[in-house]
């Protein structure tokens, strides 16, 4: 199969939905004629032009409030933040406006609006350009989360989210938009809300977000050589969560390991851990493992960077912690 | 300005549904028949009703915390702003928005917010859509000087202005945000001042004059309508009664100035110059009042009546189905 | 002991610091003449006047920015943010600024700042006036996060943030600041960063934040009456949390039940949930319940918030079906 | 306005250390010595001396992204600040922060800021700071006109304007916020028009005459402590290269424009001028130039031997101890 970038399957998903639907638009800071910092939305700018690519000023609540009310007016806006630590100087439009306007009106305003952002340390990009925020959103009821883990993924997701009625936070990865993976020609959506086995094992579990699925991959590699059976399951989708995958997984291996790139403290991956015990506690051999980022902000230097960030060698260790 | 016998009586009516919606309110209140609190818009009816007089029915407008006017005077059912307000099945929203986020988007009505400033990014996004869609619609964006402090005032208007949208920017001045005055929370006297950061016209009306607002308002919107961009306009006002229903108002104003501008009541001047113009007689007013305090008594019946919604209706509408 | 209300306590707390540390200073939207929205800094404009405690206009990043500031230069300010739901307009100076910045900096600038806000439903105030956000914090590493559950928790603690070197979020409970409750006229501080035991029981522990605690109190002495001896565990301080008490609790009683008004999904009754897992997995009898919001939106409608809320009944029913 | 030679050289020498020391970050990039990416100043050297030049040592400046100017203009030591770009622990925040978070306190360097506009109400603060000690220092808060688009350049200034805080703040208009030209951001020519909305002076100045923007500093400068308030200055000028050290620039901006603002270059013009004025000779030009260049080498020898953090150390500086 052809391989593209995660940057161009992204492209490729937004191309596709303005084609079809001409109530698709994009805004965001550089979205237009830069086509994006980090190349996304390369080319839509020439293609759709200046009324539906639309380059804004920095103002990241006038840009997410400016998609709402698009949105509230039919159209079917993507927005851009650049990056996901941009969320903070949005977030009342994403938290008290988007999230609950359809809830408010009982019903009668929709939203169907996308915020594409992203996460993901590793770039020496200091702490106010490298945070993984996502869990903040899966605390916020009205929003959908989703976080692709390769270009496939983002591609099919994206188009899903677009043809979403409500407000869908994607986390892209920073790290991955210049990675390459296999995306078909032909047109695919995947739907929101269903976690995908990447890999089946039958001695422990693995769930993993965004990059980590990946790195985690490596890792089932490596164990595979120790005649360690890992099943890797890319989450996709953490607002709707598709517990049935998960928890069909655990019933299986009784052994858990989630992984994840946000702060581990009141993080992503304990939600999951507990969503887990409530429903499948006499299945678990053992506590449950968590790998994620330090309770720290990111630091600069690539050392210390490293230290905090989880890595193969820290999925790996849980393994094997969890299988002693 | 001349208008029509119909219009000046309509505008009259609207006020004093307004006046009369809102006292209303007060007494809900203190009955113990609605839950939470409400922001009254007494003293400032001749903003909304000389705004909205100017538009048609599929035109925008955003509401703020303080929005029964705004929303009365787009054609809001009492009946239906009531009900939300004492939280029954029947409101606006099901009784899941309450008295500051009814929304009735088939009026045109997105929304009032109970966060200070929170629409106003939202306003821009409407305009945005009747440019994408030329429709010829006109986004009005109501909001109270306190919100011009607010960063999503400056995000907004700047966008606003920058991609010349049919929007009118209303900022009602009415000398307070909660306890804190004006000039205790900005160094400029005219909020229309700021106008000149965005490169748009900025316009001053005495807000207690409903022909005024009207006059400034249909330029301002017609401008809009011809695709020649946004507009600021600031009227003068005052909140008669405390922030909330809860708030006697009286710990931070001085009574002179309540009285003061009590003495400029924006209904009781323009009945006088309706009557002394001919357009309608005392007689005719006390009818039309007894009317309208009839339709809110009914109102406040009709929300009283009807049920609370069940329970478990709080897990719907998160999604769409 | 006299009794003063929890509003009068937090003034107490500030008027006391204020008078002992010309560092002290209050700002926020109507702290000053009308004494705050809740009345919980009356008299201190009287008192120390317009230099010390500042009327600001409706900016919240200004706010919080404008304290990450005053910080920086050696002062102590204590920011009130007036609803809990008004975070979100000053997340950047909050996440991206105050709980950064010493680690940014490698240590060279401190930002000993108090934001004061609060949480809690259940005044038919809807969905932008009810959230309680405080989970967000517990996954911003530099921050230090606190949950007065009376009176006599809100002045100490409030007093200790205010010494304390670095930011602290303490979130007080709206539906708290008219209840009374015993106060020492006598000065003392509470530390940060330990729980409190406030009921000694052996079957089951309830650990409960804020208003919870009171509420978990009166479950535990409905629960008596069927001699059913609880444990309630009033948290105090989420970050740092107190795991020592937490884990000799359920040492002892095998079971818990956590208590919190934030929202379920991905909250902090998660992470407190899965350290718990996590450390004492093997003394556990079963699964642990969590009491909190719903997934939605506070809703308008009185028995709608009544049903989303977390309630006597409900951790009543959490604590029975643990014990079944 | 007279300035001695002493000064004269002393703005001269600045500019080139700033301009060599870029130069250097764009080679340290180049050869993979450097994590991440860096902001550069070249072309905008004028405005960090121009203003720092009347600055004493308490006084207070905020940076931005593109900081590393006015560090050097407030008097940061090259050797920590390149360590601290390399990620190094002998760099000024032990390799924590970077480039965009170069803090040093002792100089009254508040700390750069990755967030666009994120400095400007903490400015605030410290301008606040000032004014409750009269401590009589001055704080400059530096950022782009990409920044005045954003919600926290208005609550900065208003809240700054409303307190009549000792505060200047200084808009570099370098024409692009990353790709994004002025005229595509705001509908306005001139962000200094931006101070009407607070009440404060608002100046326009040649931001590549550092002469130019001495004066007109000095004056928001003492204006401020004097007690009078704030300051918006508005600085014309250009960013010469790329937004960072990755982006050569070139595809959102006409070759024609980038040649042009070259061609007006800060540094040539004032060399140019202190020859004419017979301040200094080429040859001592020569020889200022010669050693800042030794110096930032050497900055680079520094950086290069300093030895990274221990990786535990990412679990420090959370907290204080
Ligand atoms: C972001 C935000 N900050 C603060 C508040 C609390 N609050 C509600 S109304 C109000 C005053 C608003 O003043 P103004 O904009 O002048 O409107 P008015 O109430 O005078 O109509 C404040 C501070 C809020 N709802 N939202
Ligand atoms: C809140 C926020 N939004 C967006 C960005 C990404 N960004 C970094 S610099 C920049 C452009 C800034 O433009 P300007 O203020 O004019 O400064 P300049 O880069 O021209 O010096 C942008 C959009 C950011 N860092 N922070
Ligand atoms: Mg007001
Ligand atoms: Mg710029």
């Amino acid at each position: 199969m052809r391989e593209i970038t995660y940057a161009q399957a992204i492209k490729e998903a937004l191309a596709e939905e303005m084609r079809c639907d001409e109530n698709v638009v994009v805004l965001g800071e550089d979205v237009g004629i830069l086509g994006g910092n980090f190349r996304a939305t390369a080319g839509l700018y020439q293609e759709f032009g200046e009324k539906r690519v639309l380059d804004t000023p920095i103002s990241e609540s006038g840009i997410i409030g400016c998609a709402v009310g698009l949105a509230m007016a039919g159209f079917r806006p993507v927005a851009e933040l650049m990056f996901g630590d941009f969320v903070c100087t949005a977030m009342d439009q994403i938290v008290n406006q988007a999230a609950k306007i359809r809830y408010m009106s009982g019903g009668k305003l929709s939203v169907p609006l996308v915020i594409r952002t992203n996460i993901g340390a590793g770039r020496s990009s200091a702490a106010q350009h490298s945070q993984s925020l996502h869990a903040w959103f899966c605390h916020t009821p009205g929003l959908k989360v989703i976080m692709p883990s390769s270009p496939y993924e983002v591609k099919g997701l994206l188009k899903s989210a677009i043809r979403d009625e409500d407000p869908v936070m994607i986390f892209e990865h920073k790290g991955m938009y210049n990675k390459k993976g296999e995306v078909p020609e032909e047109e695919y959506t995947i739907s929101i809300g269903n976690a995908d086995i990447k890999r089946e094992g039958k001695d422990v579990t693995i769930i993993a977000t965004s990059s980590m699925v990946k790195e985690s991959m490596i890792v089932a590699d490596r164990l595979k050589e120790e005649d360690i059976k890992v099943e890797v399951i890319d989450l996709r989708t953490l607002v709707p969560m598709d517990k049935t995958t998960i928890i069909n997984s655990v019933k299986k291996t009784g052994r858990l390991v989630i992984v994840d790139e946000g702060v581990k403290q009141a993080g992503i991956t304990a939600e999951i851990a507990v969503m887990v015990t409530e429903e499948v506690f006499d299945f678990l051999d053992g506590p449950i493992e968590r790998v994620a980022n330090e309770n720290t902000p990111i630091p600069f230097s690539p050392p210390l960077e490293e230290f905090v960030r989880p890595t193969q060698e820290k999925i790996y260790q849980a393994v094997k912690k969890i299988l002693k | 300005m001349k208008l029509s016998k119909e219009k000046l009586v309509e505008m009259l009516r609207k006020m004093l549904e307004i006046r009369c919606f809102e006292e209303a309110i007060y007494y809900v209140y203190a009955q113990g028949w609605m839950p939470g609190l409400a922001h009254l818009y007494i003293g400032q009816e001749a903003i909304a009703v000389g705004v909205c007089e100017n538009l048609k029915k599929d035109d925008y407008i955003t509401s703020t915390h303080r929005g029964h006017g705004h929303l009365i005077a787009k054609g809001g059912d009492l009946n239906k702003m009531m009900a939300e307000v004492m939280g029954k099945v029947t409101g606006y929203c099901k009784g899941k928005g309450g008295s500051m986020h009814i929304a009735a988007p088939e009026l045109g009505i997105m929304g009032a917010n109970g966060i200070v400033g929170g629409s106003i990014p939202i306003a821009t996004g409407l305009g945005l859509s009747s440019k994408l869609e030329k429709d010829s619609r006109v986004t009005i964006c109501f909001f109270g000087e306190g919100a011009s402090n607010q960063g999503a005032f400056h995000e907004g208007l700047n966008m606003g202005s920058l991609w010349k949208l049919p929007i009118v920017y209303v900022c009602e001045n009415n000398l307070y945000a909660i306890s804190v005055s004006q000039q205790r929370s900005q160094n400029i006297e005219d909020v229309a001042t700021r106008a000149k950061a965005y490169g748009i016209p900025g316009e001053i009306v005495d807000g207690n004059d409903v022909l005024a607002v009207y006059e400034v308002a249909q330029k301002a919107i017609n401008h809009a309508r011809e695709g020649k961009g946004s507009t600021l306009i600031e009227c003068k006002t005052y909140r008669w009664g405390g922030h909330h229903v809860g708030d006697p108002g009286t710990a931070y104003r001085p009574p002179k100035e309540v009285k003061l501008w009590k003495d400029k009541c924006p209904i009781k001047g323009f009945k006088f110059s309706l009557i002394k113009r001919k357009i309608l007689t005392q007689t005719e007013i006390d009818n039309i009042e007894n009317e309208i305090k009839q339709r809110v008594d009914k109102a406040i019946e009709f929300a009283r009546k009807s049920s609370y919604p069940a329970p478990e209706e709080a897990l719907d509408d998160i999604f769409a189905k």
